[in-house]
């Protein structure tokens, strides 16, 4: 496995890096919070990151995508990490797709993969039920009809959910909570008879979504892959999630360092910079290592979602622990060695630790990948 | 000890008798009784039990009666306590005057501030905030630059204090400044002013919690009457360390209130039991673990006093401010684990905004930087 | 609760402090070791302890016993911890008088806890069988004959089973390994036909035994307490062990921190001590720190077993706890403090990090004790 | 890349052939094969695997054929690595002499260095040994004191070494020497010379774990030939460096060989499953946190590798230093708290003394401490 960016990926990143630099940012976070947006993100960015063809990055060439690899898409994951750049990007190109993509029909794929290619098209992935992510505990129900299906249900914290065109439903067809058989996945159009979408505002000034379905009908078309059998393509599918949130933590947690390297730099107390203090200096060494160690895994988590790697469960869980556990060092790190500064909302540190500690939660903490693991590897 | 036993039967019944039952419950942050000119009480058994209190100078129990103080050793405070956490009654005051500048009144102070300050701040009349930190005097403290320039009976400030806690709402100031400039750290003062004086603008800073407890204070030709000066000119910098060790103290005890559930119960309540244990195997164990050091700092802070003569736990307060602090943070960390995405919707009363809070808890009343060069240079003589 | 020390508490701990100074050390301990002394401990520190009456600290008076409180006998294992002072001052004084002075009969009593008083008599309690401790997991049997009892079994790690002249022994009159009910405790003496006794050097140069034990005929007054009753008392005993292990601990710890602050004041290199460096001056603060919340949750658990206090379990859990954690971080900075010196056999740092991983170990790590905590918390 | 296959599918084939069944299983550390002069092969099938590689050169694959190195290139050694591994063969030849001064030789020596040397290190003929650090020199390797007295063609060597690896068993050594003493830091040369030599002696250092894999070495008027200084006469730090990154790099691999059970494995033996999971539910969350560490850190060998054109990692092996040797030192935390009491008796291959044995790995070398600082002023541009 080649743990190194190949010219093509290392592009994309150079152009992430470059352009989200100059166009996002904390400081467009502050404007998009302050002036109350309703979308959560900036219109003109997200036009302009279709543009840059990055909504089309993941999709196959014959549904007028470009084909580029995971680790391509995640160097702007990483870079959307370091500049806080909220848009529909996550949910519609990097969830929504690899759902389709890999689960949906040819009818499926041709009719929603080039729409999204062009940016006509937005996805939010409707799982969570509960404050604590658990994919296996899916209440919301599908029962067979006439000429289809009836949906029931209510989720919570749907990324995107309050914008997203289409929320692919992840419903229970058959057995109870808890159970992995009996998951099935569904394409519902937001405006559809008996759905009800409200929007909450989330600590990082994003926005999600609180979704209700109510005696919602559905044509056996809109079902995504086969009746009861969604949890591994759901599995498959937050794999995905989780390696590209990784890339976004790390992404985080980089700048983060860089930032309260260059502060150490500048400030002076006792007359001198505080980056001269040894106790400051061998705490940011040691952060800089583990973002290091954190590096590897996500290239490597990658790598590996691109060369469809066997255990990828395994290695989606090693990347997210060790992202969120970094992410969580170094935002914390970064506001205590700011000192007050970091802690007031004029500063831009706090943005980070905000949208860090979402990206840490969504599908599972490093606590819910850790007990994951040992899970996985049978002990 | 048979005394003792007299004082706490006798405590205990005046209790029974006079705390009211509203005010024996778990008290949320926003029912604490600040005191102070503007104070508005937020229920009429609030005021009633802060007068009831105060009238026995249970306020500052340790206070000498003759300024309204409670005049108790230190034991039978120590019963008091016991009795007021045995009935869960609420705190009558929050106040910086009974905690930092009262005591340092009490030691360092003429007989005159005595008679002014102390019965108003043990009756909860004053409300006190504190003029140390500057922008470019934080963990360096010593090396504050507000100006007061000695004008004879009195001085004139000039300068600007950060992180004042409440400077908006507090009645009077207790503040550092500068009587002398031709020493680099020294030539320090501890003067206190109104906060209504002419030149004194105090500005609500927003933290990333999205509060303001905080604010930068302008202080622009500000008149202190040089009897206002608590101790000796230019002999502030003792006082103020006094202060920071009382500080510390009190931060050591950050979020150790009384709560409506215990942390295990809360992260039981959002996340289940599985086979008799919490469904979160790590947050399990993180919140054993939590515990223990929670007891384990209680015990501290008791076991530092029962050692201590004097008043102040001197340098061990370096220790229970950097070991309360992260574990109050601690808490809120397992607070949001235990609650997940309830925890993180931007409402008025999200744990999110307390986690956010808690984050300064580390870097307030001397980082904890600070505190560890404290403990190794003073206590383990190492540098 | 008082958390100072009384005038005769702080008596005992000031004599055990200036004796063990004066009499113990890590330079007796490697006399003990490199002379391959087959006790494991020197008997003449034993007498000596013998003449100061420690065996007698915790036996009432009515049984020649000096009455004190679990905090003075506390201070006399502070302090052993502090001179690594081996002794079978622990199995016998400490967790063979608790056994026997709360569930013996009278007559028991009177036969034995003079005898200890006078230094006549040692014991060992002989409970694991595995290698991991825990005390639901007894195997060794007792089976009622026509005129008492026959045990069958095999124990290891009995800690001064080599010397004991009286064993203690945990054995299982019914139910099966795992069970709470159906525990006995029996006192068996060494020289009785069917024990075998074999010594294992272990790695703080101490000696304990295996024990095996082949149809052992036992009266019935050999039988300790109730017959299938032994769970509480033994949880009890086991209780009252693991607070004088953490007060071992503590005292180790203590002086590992005092050696290694002595040492960063001495040792120079780039032309300064090293305790001029501030990394090492924050993590000796903090480990400061750590020792004084250690302390306190000794000194608390200790007046606990004294007060008879009936959350004694939750109370030994906390403090085995906090004492392993902090005697692990201690015995690793002092090694890593002290540097390449302190990894040489020549010094003497590597005799505490030795003691205090088996006193660790001894009736359950901090795992065992925090899994203990959260069961018995109720969550 | 077809290149690569086909060298990948011609070293499978090789290596099927002519790796010995006896080579391809776990291997104990006391099997480890050292050579030099007196090395006692352990077996047949281990003398005649390190003869049967060091024939093609690839005890040392990218040093140069002519040197009797395996001339390969970064790709292709990578290959070897994965097709070595894959069959789990032993490593052929435990060196310092190609892990580190083969290197250095090569980088920084003369042709008469490299044809002396070179050969005899490929084929395992001579042990060496490292004289670096003093009992005063110790993370200020810089300040050693060692004293190379001039005499024309050749030095007279006066010092005291310690902590020299295997002195006692070696042949010969690379040694940091005082050449000038006029200047504080500098004016170090770096000798090579026979461990037979009159006036070398060396006292084998009894560590906690009862073992001795370390020395003090006397060096008591030892004369050195001047052409055995590797590079320039004074200048020899800049190369101390170049070695001290391939000893970091090579300590960051510590404990990093194939064994016969992964730890979660023998753990799980030791402490068995309840419900599916290892009965010790903290222990459990330990050992999954260090197989994703232990990970972590190989994909980041691997990606620190990858992103270097060069030999050497750079300042990148501070990291790998730091983080290696920690993880080793968990591994052993992790292994005796899985086998409990079973770990704690003295025998002679008791885990115990792998554990004590470990806490030195974040000593030896250049302290952690000494990493961080690397990674503060050189990376993070601080201090």
């Amino acid at each position: 496995m080649q743990l190194i960016l190949n010219e093509e990926e290392q592009m994309v990143r150079e152009s992430a890096q470059s352009f989200l630099a100059d166009n996002a940012g904390p400081s467009l976070l502050r404007e998009i919070r302050d002036s109350n947006n309703s979308l959560g993100y900036s219109e003109k960015l997200w036009q302009q990151m279709i543009e840059l063809g990055w909504p089309s990055l993941l999709i196959p060439e014959q549904f007028d995508g470009l084909g580029f690899s995971h680790v391509a898409m995640g160097q702007i994951m990483e870079q959307a990490g370091c500049h806080l750049a909220n848009s529909p990007m996550f949910a519609t190109a990097v969830l929504g797709v690899s759902i389709l993509s890999k689960e949906g029909n040819e009818q499926q794929k041709s009719q929603w993969l080039p729409k999204i290619a062009m940016g006509n098209l937005t996805l939010a992935l409707a799982l969570d039920e509960t404050a604590r992510p658990d994919p296996l505990n899916i209440a919301t129900s599908v029962t067979k009809s006439t000429d289809g299906f009836i949906l029931n249900g209510n989720k919570s914290m749907v990324i995107d959910g309050q914008i997203a065109d289409q929320l692919i439903v992840v419903a229970r067809s058959s057995g109870k909570p808890g159970d992995r058989q009996g998951i099935s996945l569904f394409v519902v159009p937001r405006k559809t008879a008996g759905v009800e979408i409200t929007s909450t505002l989330i600590m990082d000034s994003r926005i999600t979504a609180n979704i209700s379905f109510s005696g919602v009908a559905l044509r056996e078309d809109q079902l995504i892959g086969t009746i009861d059998q969604g949890m591994d393509p759901l599995t498959s599918a937050l794999n995905v999630a989780n390696i590209h949130l990784s890339a976004e933590l790390l992404g985080i947690a980089n700048e983060c360092l860089h930032r309260t390297v260059g502060y150490l730099k500048d400030r002076k107390q006792f007359g001198v910079n505080i980056g001269s203090f040894q106790a400051l200096q061998h705490r940011a060494a040691s952060l800089w290592s583990d973002i290091e160690l954190c590096k590897s895994t996500v290239m490597a988590a990658l790598r590996s979602l691109d060369e469809s790697a066997a255990d990828a469960s395994l290695i989606a869980s090693i990347a997210k622990v060790k992202a969120c556990k970094v992410a969580q060092l170094a935002t914390n790190e970064s506001i205590q060695m700011h000192g007050g500064i970091g802690m007031t909302d004029e500063f831009d540190i706090g943005f980070f630790i905000k949208r860090a500690r979402i990206a840490q939660m969504l599908f599972g903490d490093h606590r819910y990948h850790l007990n994951r693991y040992a899970e996985l590897s049978g002990y | 000890m048979s005394d003792l036993t007299t004082f706490r039967e006798d405590t205990r019944q005046w209790l029974e008798e006079h705390c009211p039952a509203s005010m024996r419950t778990y008290m949320p942050e926003s029912e604490k009784c600040w005191g102070g000119r503007d104070y508005k009480f937020s229920s009429d058994d609030q005021k009633l039990w802060l007068m009831r209190m105060a009238d026995r100078g249970w306020t500052a129990p340790t206070f000498p009666k003759e300024y309204g103080g409670g005049g108790l050793s230190k034991d039978e405070a120590k019963v008091l306590k016991e009795e007021l956490s045995a009935i869960t009654a609420r705190a009558p005051l929050a106040s910086m005057g009974t905690e930092m500048i009262g005591p340092a009144i009490l030691e360092f102070g003429t007989e005159a501030l005595k008679q002014q300050h102390l019965p108003a701040i043990i009756r909860g009349e004053i409300r006190w905030c504190q003029g140390y930190s500057e922008p470019n005097a934080g963990s360096d403290l010593a090396g504050l630059q507000a100006n007061a320039e000695d004008m004879g009976d009195h001085f004139i400030v000039n300068g600007q204090k950060v992180w004042t806690s409440y400077a908006d709402k507090s009645d009077w100031m207790f503040c550092l400044v500068k009587t002398d400039n031709s020493v680099k750290h020294g030539g320090i003062s501890l003067v206190l002013f109104d906060m209504k004086s002419p030149g004194v603008t105090a500005r609500p800073i927003k933290l990333i919690s999205g509060r303001s407890p905080f604010c930068e204070t302008f202080l622009d030709n500000v008149r202190v009457d040089k009897d206002q000066v608590v101790g000796e000119i230019n002999n502030g910098w003792t006082i103020a360390k006094y202060l920071l060790t009382h500080e510390r103290e009190m931060l050591g005890r950050i979020g150790n209130v009384p709560a409506e559930k215990t942390l295990s119960e809360r992260a039981t309540a959002s996340i289940g039991l599985k086979d008799g244990r919490l469904a979160d195997s790590a947050l399990r164990l993180e919140l054993a673990e939590w515990e223990i050091d929670f007891q384990s700092h209680q015990l501290t802070i008791e076991r530092v006093r029962d050692e201590t003569a004097a008043a102040s736990v001197g340098n061990s307060s370096a220790m229970l401010k950097l070991y309360g602090t992260q574990l109050n943070q601690r808490r809120r960390e397992l607070l949001i684990a235990s609650e997940g995405f309830d925890a993180m919707t931007w409402k008025e009363d999200s744990e999110a905004r307390l986690w956010l809070r808690s984050k300064g808890n580390t870097i307030e009343g001397g980082t904890s930087e600070v505190q560890l060069n404290i403990i190794s240079r003073r206590i383990l003589g190492l540098g």
